[in-house]
């Protein structure tokens, strides 16, 4: 099953990070701060993070369904400061609420890149996390951690609206603690990611990193 | 629908035909008739609407069947023409110039089976598929597990339960899923 | 000026894959000059994930998962087409007890209830209004609470199988769901309040988006775009299936043909739907299996055959054209959703000339459902 | 007052009117909430959010017009706001307000948006131009009908210079010009209703046609900007209307009702009604909100 073509596991993180997960340093040089400090800082601003998502959902069929109910009367995820926003210039969370076929993977990825950073990524559904009733399917992928870094998987098929709400508990939790990095894991380990990438889809005709 | 079989029996020559039910009933005819019979059926009887076109990949027989649906609102009731054509070959005439819309079921078929309609507008053009390089995935010989294989790698620890294990087993108490 | 500068001043405009304004994950490419569209395309394959092939290799009982995720809003036409077509070609048909045929006839207009409820709040919702969205998907989710009770799911249902349903009516079911049909009734003036009455609704409804009556033959159009021309057309009287036959229904039409008359046959069909409802509920026998005996589903073949299938979804008529041949699997099954031809080769016809406002309106209003097009 | 304490004043007040901004668009977004059946957000979400863009680490930007774009919007907004007296006979609250200041006020509120329009349309994003053409044609036609009914107030109070305007309503509820100019009202506070891009006038940002608007592109520093001189201009077009209309204020209290009270028009207008196509919009306030105007004009000098 498991083909030599891919390192099944993704490599783990690589350099050093600034504490509560503010960040690797790609080329920029550290600010020589007290770590007291630093800590300090960084909780604050990642409770303002972490108040305040703006999501972008990727809806792939399935997963749109509940997340009407999540954002109209009877749920209502605004009321834990969390809104839609359509465009990715403006998002810190991307739904990815199900399933992908290549040819989405390809504008998922597109996506993704153009967040600004910090940024997180939520997986709806058993789909996400290994292709759940399309396992064998030969448009689906099965894997999704493979191509974006999933901070967070709701399972389910579709998960309620409850469990919607609670994950983004969790994903506040995580964030707040600093412990949501997978944005770092994919500018650190970004060969690896871009060679799943290319891997998978063969007309491959995006620059190497949207800005 | 028995007088409208009658005069495709007389006009066309009917390989096979089957009653499925009252308002339903399937003939099968010969390729080279079938752009003919379906002008005639849409010009001269009350099938006016196509409602879906569709085939069917008989592997065994090395042929594609055609199978496309007209429907007659009025009278409510519906004909199923079939035809076979070969799998080598998988060339079929196309219609739309009779219904616009079977330009998509076209070129649907096109990419899912590499059955081509020439003289069809969008023949070619990815309609679902992208950056496609096996063959077309709707034939029975394409394999979708040996494909998902090669290009979308399960989650290790994954454990698949066949139902072929059970067979033979007794499931509840006399056999029934439903006691 | 000349052609050539004609098109260079048209702009190209992407809706989609994700894009508030579409139904769905889909793209419509298309060419503005101005604040008009010249001509469009759409752009279908983001939610591809080969159902047609899945079920090929799938035992019978094993499709039913699959085939409830072909649309997402009304999962349970689905259900039900692929139960009716298989039962019409093993011959299990004539076992369905009386009490099962009901329980589906229920199921299955609960289903289009909910699934209009959310389209209608889609009709102004496309408009830039947020609260009648908000209130009729909340009435809507008083129906998903009925199927959770019934099915024990929210959204995919999975609940008709072959030969009947998988369980019985729970206890005190009727009574909490004309509850919700009295709540969801108590709140439609409101709705209608700011939808029809609405002067702004009206403005930007009349007249935009006609679809011409010639079209319904040459594009073989179904359902409520039909029905809103006035034509009496409706799967459910033309050809009835399960008790819709012993029910008191007449199609409901309107006059108009824009979205102004696609949005008030939605309203219509809503009042009816419930009506139905009640029907169903006050003839429903209360005693009787729910399910015929069935062989054991594991090695269950059926003889070879070809059967189509139809049934009435909110968005217009639904096939399934199945194939057997004699083994334990389907041979080849087609999904004919009414979208297919709405969303496609309808919606590309009328883009040229709509305002690029429009578009997200008249996608809700052809109610373009983008997994049924592509499986 | 010397002008350097005067300045000090000013920048308080500044401050204090961006606060008071995002407090009432979090008002707003919950009163919607509540008539959409929500709980909403908490009211200090609007705080909350600025600071998160403002903690963003990557901002990706599109050239110097860009840049420019949102200190154009702040600086619209600013400018509106230092011309305002915002309660006038109270030196620290008069800001820099002057014999004539109206016309440099109505020049203020076009100078942001034309801003905004130069730096989204270096985004090259084609909902921002398509979200540009719609907001200045449709900015165009809004400022005709609230252009005579200014006319009409200068010209029936003898001065361009709003604390003379504010002066000329003392003496109770009745002198408001709400009342002794209502066509001039209707004309103003219709055209108000365009201003404020709530329904059915936000075909700017409309979500379900072009999302986002003329912001598609900004992110994370630039939209909090935006978003900081987005509110200081909503209170300066507030207290503006106050002023105007309301009589004025004697005290900071006076002022929070009235805005409220000014702004939630709006609002109440917006949360049943879809919006208009962008001609149906124009062709509106080229109607009776001009009609209304021209008339109120037509009053004042036969009363003359």
């Amino acid at each position: 099953m498991a083909s030599s073509k891919f390192p099944l596991a993704p490599p783990e993180h690589s350099r050093p990070h600034a504490p509560m997960g503010e960040g690797c340093f790609l080329g920029e040089t550290e600010r020589q701060q007290p770590l007291a400090l630093k800590e300090a800082l960084a909780k604050i601003k990642n409770w303002f993070r972490a108040n305040s998502l703006w999501v972008m959902a990727y809806g792939t069929g399935c997963g749109s369904i509940e997340l009407r109910p999540l954002t109209t009367a009877r749920f209502d995820m605004e009321r834990f400061g969390m809104a839609m926003r359509p465009t990715p210039r403006q998002s810190n969370v991307l739904i990815i609420s199900g399933y992908l076929s290549v040819k989405s993977l390809k504008r998922v990825i597109r996506a993704y890149e153009q967040m600004p950073s910090p940024k997180w990524v939520v997986g709806l559904g058993s789909c996400t996390i290994n292709g759940g009733m399309y396992w064998d399917s030969y448009n689906t992928i099965n894997r999704l951690d493979l191509y974006v870094p999933v901070d967070l998987y709701i399972a389910g098929c579709m998960p309620r609206p409850e469990a919607l709400l609670e994950g983004f508990g969790v994903l506040m939790e995580k964030i707040k603690a600093g412990e949501a990095n997978g944005w770092n894991h994919y500018l650190e380990q970004m060969d690896w990611y871009k060679e799943n990438q290319k891997k998978l889809i063969t007309d491959w005709d995006l620059p190497d990193y949207n800005w | 629908m028995d007088e409208i079989i009658q005069r495709i029996r007389d006009n066309f020559g009917v390989l096979r035909e089957h009653r499925q039910r009252d308002d339903l009933a399937e003939v099968w005819i010969e390729p080279r008739h079938v752009l003919p019979l379906l002008t005639w059926l849409k010009e001269h009887t009350p099938f006016v609407q196509l409602t879906h076109l569709s085939a069917v990949d008989w592997l065994e027989d090395g042929e594609f069947q055609l199978t496309y649906l007209l429907t007659d609102p009025v009278g409510r009731r519906s004909l199923m023409v079939a035809v076979r054509i070969s799998r080598e070959e998988a060339t079929a005439e196309s219609v739309h110039t009779l219904w616009a819309h079977a330009v998509t079921y076209e070129q649907e078929i096109n990419e899912m089976f590499g059955i081509h309609f020439p003289g069809s507008p969008r023949q070619g053009v990815p309609f679902i598929l992208e950056g496609w390089d096996d063959i077309p995935p709707m034939r029975r010989d394409f394999d979708t597990v040996e494909y998902m294989n090669r290009h979308h790698p399960s989650r290790p620890g994954r454990e698949h339960t066949d139902p072929r294990r059970y067979i033979g087993q007794v499931v509840g108490e006399k056999g029934y899923l439903h006691d | 000026m000349t052609e050539q500068t004609a098109l260079e001043r048209r702009v190209q405009l992407w809706f989609g894959p994700q894009h508030p304004g579409i139904t769905g994950n889909m793209a419509v490419q298309a060419w503005l000059e101005g604040d008009t569209l010249t001509s469009g395309v759409t752009h279908v394959g983001y939610l591809h994930r080969g159902f047609e092939k899945l079920m090929e290799r799938r035992k019978f009982i094993q499709s039913f998962p699959i085939v409830c995720r072909i649309c997402v809003p009304e999962p349970d036409t689905n259900e039900w087409l692929l139960a009716a077509s298989i039962e019409e070609l093993s011959g299990l048909d004539k076992e369905v007890p009386e009490k099962a045929r009901w329980i589906r006839t229920l199921f299955l207009e609960m289903s289009r209830l909910s699934s209009m409820l959310m389209v209608l709040g889609g009709h102004v919702g496309a408009m830039g209004l947020g609260t009648a969205p908000n209130w009729l998907i909340t009435l809507r989710d008083y129906i998903l609470d009925r199927f959770e009770e019934l099915t024990g799911a929210r959204v995919y249902h999975m609940y008709v199988t072959y030969g009947g349903v998988r369980r019985d009516l729970p206890e005190g079911f009727a009574e909490r769901l004309e509850a919700n049909l009295q709540e969801i009734e108590s709140k439609l003036p409101l709705v209608d309040n700011v939808i029809f009455d609405s002067a702004v609704f009206r403005k930007r409804a009349i007249g935009v988006g006609v679809v011409p009556e010639e079209w319904v033959d040459e594009l073989g159009l179904t359902g409520p775009i039909v029905r809103a021309m006035g034509i009496a057309r409706d799967t459910r009287t033309d050809y009835p299936y399960e008790k819709y036959g012993e029910l008191d229904i007449e199609p409901m039409t309107t006059t108009g043909s824009d979205i102004f008359a696609r949005a008030w046959m939605r309203r219509l069909e809503i009042a009816q739907s419930i009506d139905l409802i009640r029907q169903i509920l006050a003839k429903m026998p209360t005693e009787g299996p729910y399910s015929a005996k069935l062989p054991n589903m594991l090695t269950w073949t059926i003889p070879a055959g070809e059967t189509y299938v139809r049934a009435e979804a909110s968005r217009g008529e639904m096939g399934y054209y199945v194939v057997t041949d004699g083994s334990d699997k389907i041979r080849r099954v087609h999904v004919r959703g009414p979208s297919y031809v709405h969303g496609v080769t309808l919606l590309e016809r009328l883009m040229p000339g709509t305002n690029i406002a429009d578009l997200s309106a008249l996608m809700v209003s052809l109610q373009v459902c983008p997994p049924e097009i592509e499986r | 007052m010397s002008f350097p304490l005067k300045l000090m004043w000013s920048v308080i007040g500044i401050l204090v009117a961006i606060a008071y901004g995002l407090l009432i668009s979090g008002i707003i977004r919950k009163v919607m909430a509540r008539i959409q059946g929500r709980i909403g957000p908490p009211v200090y979400q609007g705080f909350i959010d600025l600071g998160k863009l403002l903690v963003l680490r990557t901002a990706t930007h599109h050239g110097v017009m860009f840049y420019l774009a949102p200190i154009f919007r702040a600086a619209g907004g600013i400018g509106l706001y230092l011309l305002i007296p915002v309660v006038v006979g109270v030196p620290a609250l008069e800001n820099f307000s002057f014999t004539g200041d109206l016309l440099l006020v109505m020049y203020f509120m076009f100078f942001g948006s034309l801003g905004m329009a130069l730096g989204a349309a270096e985004s090259g994003h084609p909902h921002s131009s398509i979200g540009i053409s719609r907001g200045l044609s449709q900015m165009t036609a809004f400022e005709l009908p609230f252009a005579l009914a200014v006319v009409a107030l200068a010209a029936s109070a003898g001065s361009f210079s709003i604390s003379d305007i504010v002066m000329a309503q003392q003496g109770g509820i009745l002198h408001w010009n709400l009342f002794t100019h209502p066509l001039a009202a209707i004309a103003a506070f219709l055209a108000f209703l365009g201003m404020n891009m709530y329904a059915p006038f936000n075909i700017v940002g409309a979500p379900q046609e072009i999302p986002a608007g003329p912001p598609t592109e900004f992110n994370s520093s630039f939209l909090s900007l935006m978003m900081a001189g987005r509110s200081i201009f909503a209170v300066a077009k507030m207290v503006l209307f106050m002023d105007l209309f309301l009589g004025g204020a004697t005290n900071l209290l006076e002022v929070l009702v009235k805005t409220f009270l000014i702004y939630f028009w709006s609002v109440f207008v917006g949360a049943v009604f879809p919006r208009f196509r962008t001609e149906q919009s124009i062709r509106f306030f080229l109607g009776w909100p001009t009609v209304a105007g021209v008339a109120a004009v037509l009053l004042v000098m036969l009363n003359r």
